[in-house]
């Protein structure tokens, strides 16, 4: 298991094979990767706030939760903080089991929870001017599956 | 003494990140209506409670938490990770 | 939207990084990766025949079904066949989408449909000898839950 | 004329990957017969159709499928990709 909580960009493609790599006994490796999104055009930059000490707190209740409802061999969370800018990536989650189910529900059930429990704020900057991202409805909602 | 933090527009509107106080309040209820007593920006900021969460010594928790033997209480806004 | 069926390797993190490179529409990014599993230490090699022609054709009408059924940005598969060793990678799918239950979704669908209905076969060569992996029910009863 | 393709056990059992054959068999379960009177493999590796799928024109189909103009039919186990 491994959480990083970081300002510096991370590399998907390398923390994806390094994730990957040497498992013999994980047959399905399943990663989310959450990107800057700027469909309207008008997004300049993507702050993220966290609460020090909380996040590393957060993120690792939530990977051993999945370690424990699932049958998994390892669990990856990345997740940056910071000033972004359309087309970074915020974060990443890996999961890696024996079988695709377990590491597509562990995958599905982490983004969830990171989501809504993991204490983080995102403040938006662009032509419009700058608000904080309002929580959506769907995603508290969404944790009502697990 | 304890640490009271204030994250996204809590902290905004309240205007400082963090502060320590000393108080006699009992749960977390108590302290906000200590703390809104105290001056406007701390009552607009905590005027809907229904807008914020609590985290008690970084654990997540609601308003009737007690605080005894508490060293940190963080106020802010539903999460918005991810 | 692009299909690969090879017997050479690829390269899960440059094949990753590539897919997600240069999108600012899309937030989620979701990749699953089939490893070839060697659980009891007793397989030297994991054959995987195949249906030069038909093969494309199926994988192809299964990446453009999830196109039309969820909000997709681009869908890849790369599928090898021939003689691959414990720790090879197998395959990969990844789906880019505006949100991250459209990427999940159908990253899901694509592995369910393409386990039970590309024409790929697997065959163990092993300490045990070397035999034919038979279809699972449960993979074939996946396929009702789309 | 029709080329008949088999993979896996199936292509195993018969001793061939592949086949061209003249017939006049209206359906896949026509020319399943056709072929299992032809000789033991066959009927062998045809003894349990539940066991088989088909594709006609490389496009996955039924035992019922008829195969007038049809170029290509393939005999092979369920599927195990992924």
């Amino acid at each position: 298991m491994r959480i990083v909580v970081q300002d510096a960009p991370f590399d998907l493609g390398v923390e994806s094979e390094a994730f990957a790599a040497g498992r013999h006994d994980m047959g399905a490796i399943v990663t989310f990767t959450g990107v800057v999104r700027d469909t309207a055009d008008d997004l300049d930059v993507m702050e993220i706030e966290h609460y020090p000490g909380m996040t590393e707190k957060a993120l690792t209740a939530i990977a051993e939760e999945a370690m424990q409802r699932w049958n998994l061999g390892d669990v990856l969370v990345i997740h940056r903080y910071g000033r972004l800018v359309p087309g970074d990536r915020i974060m990443m989650v890996a999961t890696a089991s024996p079988h695709r189910r377990d590491a597509f529900e562990a995958a599905d059930f982490l983004m969830d929870y990171l989501k809504s429990r993991a204490p983080f704020w995102k403040k938006e900057h662009g032509k419009g001017g700058t608000d904080w991202v309002a929580a959506k409805d769907e995603d508290e909602d969404a944790l009502s599956r697990w | 003494m304890m640490d009271i933090l204030y994250f996204a527009w809590v902290r905004e509107r309240i205007g400082l990140p963090k502060e320590r106080v000393t108080t006699d309040a009992a749960t977390v209820a108590d302290l906000v209506a200590e703390l809104s007593a105290r001056e406007e920006r701390y009552a607009m900021a905590f005027s809907d409670l229904s807008a914020l969460r609590v985290a008690v010594d970084q654990e997540l928790t609601d308003f009737n938490a007690p605080l005894a033997g508490v060293r940190e209480v963080a106020f802010f806004p539903p999460m918005t990770g991810g």
